[in-house]
């Protein structure tokens, strides 16, 4: 018997593959559940449960599906079982807190099916990313969950019957989810005949819990510990920069809240309107001091917002230097010579030492005289802030509230396209463009790029815009990025694991090698 | 219960065997202080509360370093162990956090945060407290019964989960932290005036003054208040002990203070990520102060109890 | 008796009510949970939709409303996150923490009645000394300070004992429990220890007052003027008349123990329900918490119902009666 | 009344010595008590709060507790020393040969635990028997006391019973036995006047019936005139006068038994009482010699000096440098 | 016209008990809960003290003698009836500055009648000054003529409560009380407690007090001996109520009520040597359920049928002596 325990920071909440996005949950439906198309390591597309794919014209992908896989059960899969899936996303999931509909939203999504192992998608125009976009849509059987209750039925194990490599063999709330083996997964052999994961929150529990053995593997070991873990032969670290980019903030309205000047006085105009000023900060920040002192030398500073490897990443952009002086010299220039005061808030319980890396550039803009103050705060507070926390919001209408904030955003699918639009395009509740742009940063330059690139079927033109739009936003430091994140997993010795961008854990990576 | 009442007074307690007038004009506040005095362990406690007190009280004068001023703080010094020089060439007697803050002016400043917190949410308790206790038993019949009944709902909801909502509702910062232990606190305070009271309440010098129709007010805060006072006061150093713990767990629970203003509570917590690797200083020295404030407020407390007991003083 | 308990209820009626008007509206002001569970490439139409999942689109008194309406027919509504029936989420959880929390009350009274009986029997002895001033530090020392402490030298420097989950469990009436089997044991000592302290430093302090109390007492006295012995005053003179104040104060903290087990049962992994409020806060899951905070009120009633019906068993001086106790 | 004068007494108290170490200094509270009860003998033992009455009765039982410590003498139980004994002699005579009864009838009985748990636990202390003919024993006892429906009280707690059936409980306890002593330390002072004369009736028969040597505890000198044979007056810590009780009260030697008995209220006579005035002092505070001298109108020098406790009369003594039998016999 | 006697009482009652909430209502209307308990701790009773009279009030524990001090030194609102004051409701009318108060009360336990925190100096000084019964500048005289008047040396003024013996205490009560200039004094069990030398101590200062000031006195005490010696005239109640008053040397004398009868004889007296006690049988029964018509009836030898149906009225059986018995009625 092979068991597998992986200790793992965030408890799944359901093992219904539609119910939520969030990665604790579909890390372990990914075990169960597959999807038609699959994302390798750096995130790049790769046959799932659709052999090959293809753009028959400007508007119709069709999708030829893998012959001779089974479900759980022993029933055959076929395009009914994907028609089902998409057709019950579209349908709303009662109560679902956020299920992946949204994704066939996007482009205007269509399909059909056209013989038992093919199946058309159309959009509403010329639209590129349609695999990227059906690789965060898990297929559930037809025949199992049709009529199920959403959630419940799947967590009791009735209505968790995947193709995937494993099956489902125990849900207990808090405690743990089991895995067992699927001898007949079309992929291969597997190599353990059981996966358990146990959630354990505390950061320190979870890696004395793997030092004693209670488990084989946990992810986000503490950062504090990276190098004390590296040097004891006992485990085995892995690592891979992931697909998340840390970044600052800043706002753009004319007056903002949290930017003051010496006296305490509300600045007009806006100061981080000057991109001399947004520069200076970001020069005035020691990512390296960052890298090396919080994150346990496991981040990856960076000027671009995808990370290497990914559809849109542009190598020539490098991160800024450490340069004090240059920034308190762009400071003088652009007038604030003195400095002024902001406030710099950020979450406490979302990326990997988010409350530190605030203090830490606290700390340095301070000493290039722009007095930071600091607030964290959870994420549920932080985020519905960051979001329309403006005393001017009412519903349907979001007004941001901070002036600067810490956040970050994971570009899931492996290519820029929607991280562009969502964080450097003008905010458009509409279309959905700058959906993550909470500075409300605009430039008609980069929305061009923007809203063109999403519609450009060519991989080579779509790639040009693309790093346009980016060098564009780079050069007027629309954001201040800072890092990609690093993850890591921390084993015990003899376990090998091959990292993955989108910071799931997947069984099937994890090999023994003694 | 009725039980003792028809003793007679005179075999009340030993202090004044036969009734004989003591010699020397001993006031009550001597008494009570050679009374403490003859503990060795709670003199020591005394002795190193005052220290600690008047430690947080000079913090800004005595630290090294102003730990909430972030030029002086410097992320290159970080987790430095103690006795580390910095590069400037300044000793971290204690070592640096993960920000490269002083842990020996963190511990001062934290202490300040942290008894802050106690002693503001201890008294504010306190006097609310003690005003709903009085007066209810004072007053008597249905006010007492009303009042009694939300002090019992809010004393069956657990301080915990009270404190916890409320911050999640309130959100962060020192006066709500305060806020949220008053109102899980002063309940106890009520109760406790409360028991006392009515015993004193009892007592016919109040029903003397009664009879002297001497006015409601004065019998309140004249006669029964400070004879609640011994009691109120032993409830009230636990309480500010409860509450400086209470403090802490709070932000470990990441609903606590801004980070760049620790407490101790909060230098722990941020701390413990670092103990596994060795880095034992960051959270254990603030450990160790927390539990050495704590404990000697409660030996203090617990001394108090006893020579302030009612059975000995009189 | 039945006054006392129609009483009860009336009042936790009361509190119910209070309670849930104030998370209910609360935990609106704080935050929108809908932006945990969207994904970053979520935009504002999908959001809306969400929003409306979750029936967060309408006013809140209305929500309170239907969450009255469906709470009156037993229904507290589904968690946001599991898509769950709270109250189930909540069954499944509960004997966990109900384990945790009277394997607490066993140690606390299992080691400290002996510890309170020997300090109390010689209070000036250095061995009482000791026991009084180790049982300071149960009440000074913060909960999770101790459990991570207890966790560095048990688990990971000695290796003797599992620092998280519950282990093996065996099922008795429908219930898990780990305390049969040797390693579910295993994994709750540690917890459970950590969470009896505060307990177990109260019932010292309990049982010695109370024998310093009790042995100077007339009726001790008048014992041992007939002759009776040492061993039958001890185990029942003053045993009975100790246990009053222990059982009506362990009654009252036992509660706030249970609540405690939020700060255990997240250090320990102890798969318990205060643990998922824990979770459940933050990620605003509205429904977990109330349903939580109702069932912890229930609780609350029947342990303290509990209690006082105990009280009135053990001092016969007691009668329940009025409302004032 | 039987007076055998050949065997031991029933009691024999000889300069029994007790003291309080206490942190404001030693308390001498019982200072060379001697007192001697024979068979089916009733002795007063009056004096002022303080003096001492209690501890001489737990001295007596050696029930005495810390910081207090018997610091010398001898009592002897029909001949056999208690002083020095070991406990578990001193348990299996207390309750079989010694019995005492507590003055606070709502205090000497466990608040949590039936009567009948407590009488049989006294039952069983000495005689080995059934649970069930203990209760029946016990359930005689009570009858005994003139307590109506015995089976329903022995289910009561003592809370559900009045003071005097209390107490009343409390003397069936001491006489499960029939000890050959019992100490009664003021059992009706808390009591009222007609519930006092039910027990004092009770307990001059049980001690007539019986021959129970009792020593009365109390400060009222008018309850000891109608019951006692023999009376001895405390103060501070000492016995300042000994003596067949209408000897006693009726031609007191000790300056401090006349003062006491002057003050109280005679009925008919409104003017003022004569009153001793001043009062007892502390024990940390004695003057050295006789303790009342500074309250004693004949006080003189002589009285600096400690005076013993010298025969004046047939079977009496006093403490006194200048006793007033003499002088007063007259009277 | 007779000037209104000092205190005059009509129909004085006294009932304690919790009231009932709303739940308890509910409850006791459908049984499910006993209606809450009363006490009639005093009923029904009148009497009037002249100016000057020493009045006695005797009785067994619990039979309200308390009570009835209290509701006459204004401490109590009595349930039902009322008490003049010279005629006038007693606690109506507006004092006006510097009048003193009609009665005070002193109390049983010297231990708790005296705020611990405070020094004798202010605890006799605090109402007169409130009341502006003295000027303030005159304060400190006053306290300390009431001081020397009630025997306290001077030198302990600043003293606290608890450096002072029980007769001491007793004399700063005492003194408390006659600093408000009252007419009438309730001394609620004032000497009981004290031992016996020092007790006649505090009855002789009673006694020089009232001839000094014409003092009124409400004596009340369970101990015959020092009511017959100070009380003019005596009140003996029984469960609440009065069972029979009259000139204290005649109803020692000769008792009327059979309850009065039962108590004199228990009484130990110095001069009774190895009594046969002949107490009565039983307790007195609880005010909670008291039985009907004479209370005394469960417990009286003479008992009738009638005793157990009827309660005997207070009716005078000699000129200033009352009683409530039927078998007088048997007997005219
Ligand atoms: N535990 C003790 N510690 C110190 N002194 C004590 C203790 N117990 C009693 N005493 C002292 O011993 C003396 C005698 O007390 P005792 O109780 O014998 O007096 P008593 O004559 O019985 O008085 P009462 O009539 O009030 O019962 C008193 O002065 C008392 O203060
Ligand atoms: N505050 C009160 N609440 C309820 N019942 C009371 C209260 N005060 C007195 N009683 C009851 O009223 C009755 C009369 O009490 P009171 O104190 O007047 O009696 P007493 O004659 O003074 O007795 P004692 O001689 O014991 O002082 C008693 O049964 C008592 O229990
Ligand atoms: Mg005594
Ligand atoms: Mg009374």
């Amino acid at each position: 018997q092979e068991v597998l325990t992986i200790g793992v920071r965030s408890e799944a909440s359901s093992l219904d593959p539609h119910w939520t996005q969030l990665s604790a949950d579909l890390q372990v439906q990914e075990h169960i559940f597959e999807k038609l198309v699959n994302l390798d390591s750096a995130s790049q597309p790769i046959p799932g449960l659709a052999v090959s794919w293809e753009a028959i014209d400007d508007t119709t992908w069709e999708f030829k599906l893998r012959e001779g896989v089974t479900w759980h059960d022993g029933e055959p899969f076929t395009a009914d079982d994907v028609i089902f899936s998409f057709d019950r996303l579209r349908g709303g999931i009662e109560g679902a807190p956020a299920s992946p509909a949204f994704t066939l939203d996007k482009g205007g999504k269509t399909w059909e099916k056209v013989d038992d192992l093919t199946v058309r998608v159309r959009t509403d125009g010329p639209y590129p990313t349609v695999a990227e976009d059906l690789a965060m849509v898990p297929i559930v059987a037809e025949h199992v969950a049709r009529g199920v209750t959403a959630s419940v039925d799947f967590n009791s194990g009735d209505a968790a019957i995947g193709t995937g490599p494993f099956l489902y063999n125990e849900f207990r709330s808090g405690d743990r989810i089991s895995v067992v083996k699927n001898p007949g997964w079309w992929g291969g052999e597997v190599q353990w005949d059981e996966v358990v994961f146990r959630p354990v929150t505390q950061d320190a529990s979870r890696l004395a819990a793997l030092l004693n053995g209670d488990v084989d593997m946990i992810d986000y070991p503490p950062t504090a510990d990276l190098p004390s873990l590296r040097d004891n032969p006992d485990f085995t670290v892995s690592s891979i920069p992931s697909d998340r980019l840390i970044y600052v903030m800043p706002a753009y309205r004319d007056v903002e809240d949290y930017v003051l000047d010496n006296d305490g006085n509300v600045m007009q105009p806006n100061p981080l309107r000057d991109w001399r000023v947004r520069k200076a900060l970001s020069l005035a920040i020691n990512r390296e001091a960052i890298r090396d002192r919080i994150m346990g030398g496991a981040s990856l500073p960076t000027r671009n917002v995808v990370p290497p490897g990914f559809f849109g990443y542009d190598e020539s952009l490098e991160a800024d230097p450490y340069d004090p002086e240059a920034a308190q010299a762009l400071l003088a220039e652009a007038g604030y010579g003195d400095g002024f005061q902001l406030t710099l808030h950020g979450p406490n319980d979302r990326y990997i030492n988010d409350a530190r890396i605030v203090e830490a550039i606290a700390q340095m803009w301070t000493r290039i005289g722009v007095k930071t103050a600091v607030d964290t705060m959870p994420r549920n507070i932080f985020f519905s802030d960051l979001i329309r926390g403006h005393e001017d919001s009412f519903p349907g209408h979001d007004v941001p509230k901070f002036s600067m904030s810490l956040t970050g955003w994971g570009t899931v699918a492996g290519e820029a396209t929607y991280t562009v639009s969502g964080i450097l395009e003008t905010y458009n509740a509409a279309t959905g463009g700058g959906n993550g742009n909470f500075g409300r940063y605009s430039n008609p330059r980069i929305d061009a790029r923007s809203i063109l690139a999403k519609r450009t079927i060519d991989r080579d033109e779509r790639l040009r815009l693309l790093q346009e739009a980016i060098n564009i936003g780079m050069e007027d430091y629309a954001l201040i990025p800072l890092h990609f994140q690093v993850n890591h997993w921390a084993m015990r010795r003899g376990l090998e694991h091959a990292a993955r961008t989108n910071e799931r854990t997947l069984a099937i990576e994890v090999r023994r090698v003694d | 219960m009725s039980a003792g009442a028809v003793t007679r007074p005179e075999q009340a307690g030993p202090v004044d065997p036969a009734g004989a007038p003591r010699p020397a004009e001993a006031s009550a506040f001597a008494a009570v202080a050679r009374a403490y005095a003859r503990s060795l362990i709670a003199m020591t406690a005394l002795v190193v509360f005052a220290i600690i007190a008047v430690a947080a009280l000079l913090a800004p004068w005595i630290a090294p370093q102003n730990p909430y001023d972030l030029t002086q703080v410097d992320l290159l010094d970080n987790l430095l162990p103690p006795g580390s020089e910095s590069f400037s060439g300044q000793i971290y007697w204690l070592g640096t956090d993960g920000q490269g803050r002083d842990i020996l002016s963190a511990i001062l400043y934290g202490l300040r945060i942290s008894l802050l917190v106690g002693l503001a949410s201890g008294v504010i308790a306190l006097l609310i407290g003690a005003a709903v206790g009085l007066v209810s038993a004072y007053r008597g019949s249905w006010l007492d019964a009303t009042i009694m009944r939300i002090v019992d709902l809010q004393l069956s909801f657990p301080t915990i989960l009270v404190a916890l909502i409320l911050l999640v509702i309130l959100g962060r910062g020192v006066d709500k932290i305060v806020f949220a232990l008053v109102v899980v606190q002063w309940a106890y305070f009520a109760r406790t005036v409360r028991g006392v009271a009515l015993v004193e309440n009892s007592r016919e010098y109040i029903e003397a003054a009664r009879g002297l129709k001497l006015g409601h007010l004065r019998i309140l805060f004249g006669h029964l208040l400070p004879n609640c006072m011994p009691t109120l006061l032993v409830v009230a150093t636990v309480q500010v002990a409860s509450a400086i713990s209470l403090e802490a767990t709070l932000s470990f629970l990441g609903l606590g203070l801004p980070p760049t203003q620790p407490s101790l509570g909060l230098l722990i917590a941020n701390g413990f990520d670092y103990m596994q690797s060795g880095r034992y200083w960051i959270s254990l020295l603030p450990g160790v102060v927390l539990l050495v404030t704590i404990v000697s407020i409660n030996v203090v407390g617990d001394r108090l109890r006893d020579v302030l007991n009612p059975r000995l003083a009189r | 008796m039945v006054g006392f308990i129609a009483r009860r209820l009336v009042q936790s009626l009361f509190v119910l009510f209070v309670m849930t008007l104030i998370v209910f509206f609360g935990v609106n002001v704080i935050g929108n949970p809908v932006y945990i569970f969207a994904s970053s490439e979520c935009n504002q139409a999908c959001v809306n939709g969400i929003i409306a999942d979750l029936g967060l689109d309408r006013p809140v008194w209305e929500q309170y409303f239907v969450f009255v309406g469906n709470a009156l027919s037993g229904d507290l509504g589904n968690s946001f996150t599991f898509g769950v029936p709270a109250m189930s989420l909540i069954w499944e959880r509960l004997p966990a923490t109900l384990e945790l929390a009277f394997a607490a009350l066993v140690i606390a009274l299992g080691l400290g009645l002996p510890l309170g009986i020997l300090a109390g029997l010689r209070p000036d002895a250095i061995s009482s000394r000791l026991i009084m001033g180790v049982s300071t530090l149960g009440f000074s020392v913060p909960v999770f300070w101790i459990g991570l402490i207890l966790i560095m030298v048990f688990s990971v420097q000695l290796g003797w004992l599992p620092s998280i989950g519950r282990g093996d469990t065996v099922s008795i009436l429908g219930l898990e429990a780990s305390f049969l089997t040797l390693d579910g044991l295993s994994h709750l000592l540690m917890p459970a220890f950590t969470l009896s302290l505060f307990m177990l430093a109260m019932v010292i302090r309990l049982t010695r007052a109370g024998m310093r109390e009790v042995l100077h007492a007339d009726y001790v006295k008048f014992a041992r003027a007939n002759g009776i012995s040492e061993t039958r005053i001890l185990s029942v003179h003053v045993m009975k008349n100790i246990l009053i104040p222990i059982v009506t104060v362990l009654g009252m903290e036992f509660g706030g123990v249970i609540a405690f087990a939020v700060v255990t049962e997240s250090i320990f992994s102890w798969p318990g329900v205060g643990k998922m409020l824990i979770d459940a806060i933050a990620v605003l899951d509205r429904p977990l918490i109330v349903a939580y905070l109702v069932f912890v009120v229930f609780m609350f009633v029947i342990i303290n119902l509990l209690v006082d019906i105990l009280y009135s068993v053990l001092d016969p001086r007691v009668r329940l009666g009025g409302g004032a106790r | 009344m039987t007076r055998a004068v050949d065997t031991p007494p029933a009691l024999a108290v000889e300069d029994l010595r007790t003291a309080f170490f206490t942190d404001a200094g030693r308390l001498d509270v019982v200072d060379g008590v001697s007192l001697t009860l024979r068979r089916g003998e009733i002795l007063g033992l009056v004096g002022e709060s303080g003096s001492g009455k209690t501890m001489t009765g737990f001295s007596i039982t050696g029930l005495i507790e810390p910081p207090g410590r018997i610091v010398g003498g001898s009592v002897k139980l029909a001949g056999e020393e208690l002083v020095g004994a070991d406990r578990a002699r001193l348990r299996a005579l207390r309750g079989r040969r010694i019995a005492m009864v507590f003055q606070d009838p709502m205090m000497t009985l466990n608040p949590v635990l039936r009567i009948e748990t407590q009488m049989t636990d006294a039952l069983l202390a000495h005689a080995s028997m059934s649970r069930a003919a203990a209760r029946a024993k016990v359930r005689d006892a009570l009858a005994e006391v003139g307590i109506a429906a015995p089976d329903e009280r022995l289910r009561a707690y003592p809370h559900e019973l009045s003071g005097g059936m209390r107490q009343r409980v409390a003397i069936a306890i001491a006489l499960l036995h029939e000890p050959d002593v019992v100490i009664a330390d003021e059992p009706t002072t808390a009591l009222d006047v007609t519930i006092q004369g039910q027990i004092l009736a009770l307990v001059q028969r049980l001690c007539r019936e019986r021959g129970t040597g009792l020593v009365w505890i109390t400060h009222d000198l008018a309850v000891v005139a109608g019951i006692a044979d023999r009376i001895a007056v405390m103060y501070a810590g000492r016995i300042v006068e000994e003596g067949p009780v209408d000897d006693v009260l009726d031609r007191p030697a000790h300056p401090y038994t006349r003062g006491l008995i002057a003050s109280v209220p005679v009925p008919g006579r409104r003017e003022r009482l004569p009153q001793v005035p001043g009062r007892m002092p502390s024990l940390l505070e004695l003057p050295p010699g006789c303790a009342f001298a500074p309250r004693c109108a004949q006080a003189a020098e002589a009285c600096r000096a400690r005076p013993d406790l010298l025969p004046v009369g047939p079977a009496r003594a006093a403490r006194c440098h200048f006793p007033l039998v003499e002088t007063e016999a007259a009277r | 016209m007779k000037p209104p006697p000092l205190i005059e009482a009509h129909g004085l009652s006294k009932v304690f008990g919790e009231g009932q909430d709303l739940v308890g209502r509910m409850l006791s209307r459908f049984g499910l809960e006993r209606p809450p308990r009363r006490v009639h701790a005093v009923e029904e009773v009148s009497l009037t003290i002249r100016e000057g009279e020493v009045v006695g009030v005797v009785g067994e524990s619990g039979c309200g003698k308390s009570t009835l001090g209290r509701m006459i030194a204004d401490i109590l609102q009595p349930t039902t009836g009322e008490i003049l004051h010279r005629g006038r409701p007693l606690g109506a009318r507006r004092r006006e500055k510097g009048a003193g108060l009609a009665v005070q009360m002193i109390f049983q336990d010297p231990f708790s009648s005296l705020n611990p925190r405070k020094r004798v100096g202010a605890l006799i000084g605090e109402a007169p000054k409130v009341h502006g019964i003295v000027a303030r500048e005159d304060l400190d005289d006053y306290v300390e003529s009431l001081m020397e008047r009630c025997g306290i040396d001077l030198a302990y003024k600043g003293r606290f409560a608890h450096q002072f013996s029980g007769g001491q205490r007793q004399r700063i009560g005492i003194a408390r009380a006659l600093a408000v200039k009252p007419e009438l004094l309730v001394c609620d069990e004032a000497v009981s407690a004290l031992d016996v030398s020092i007790q006649a101590q505090i009855v002789n200062l009673f006694m020089d007090l009232r001839e000094e000031l014409g003092l009124t006195y409400l004596f009340i005490s369970h101990d015959l001996g020092v009511v017959e010696h100070v009380c003019d005239r005596v009140l003996v109640m029984y469960l609440g109520r009065i069972v029979e008053s009259g000139p204290a040397a005649e109803i020692f004398r000769a008792p009327n009520h059979p309850y009065t009868k039962a108590l004199l004889a228990g009484v130990p007296r110095i001069e009774r040597r190895r009594t046969a006690y002949e107490p009565i049988e039983g307790d007195m029964p609880s005010p909670l359920a008291p039985p009907p018509g004479c209370r005394f009836h469960p417990r009286c030898p003479f008992a009738t049928a009638r005793c157990r149906e009827e309660t005997p009225a207070l009716r005078e059986i000699a000129p200033g002596r009352l009683s409530a018995c039927h078998l007088n009625d048997a007997t005219a």
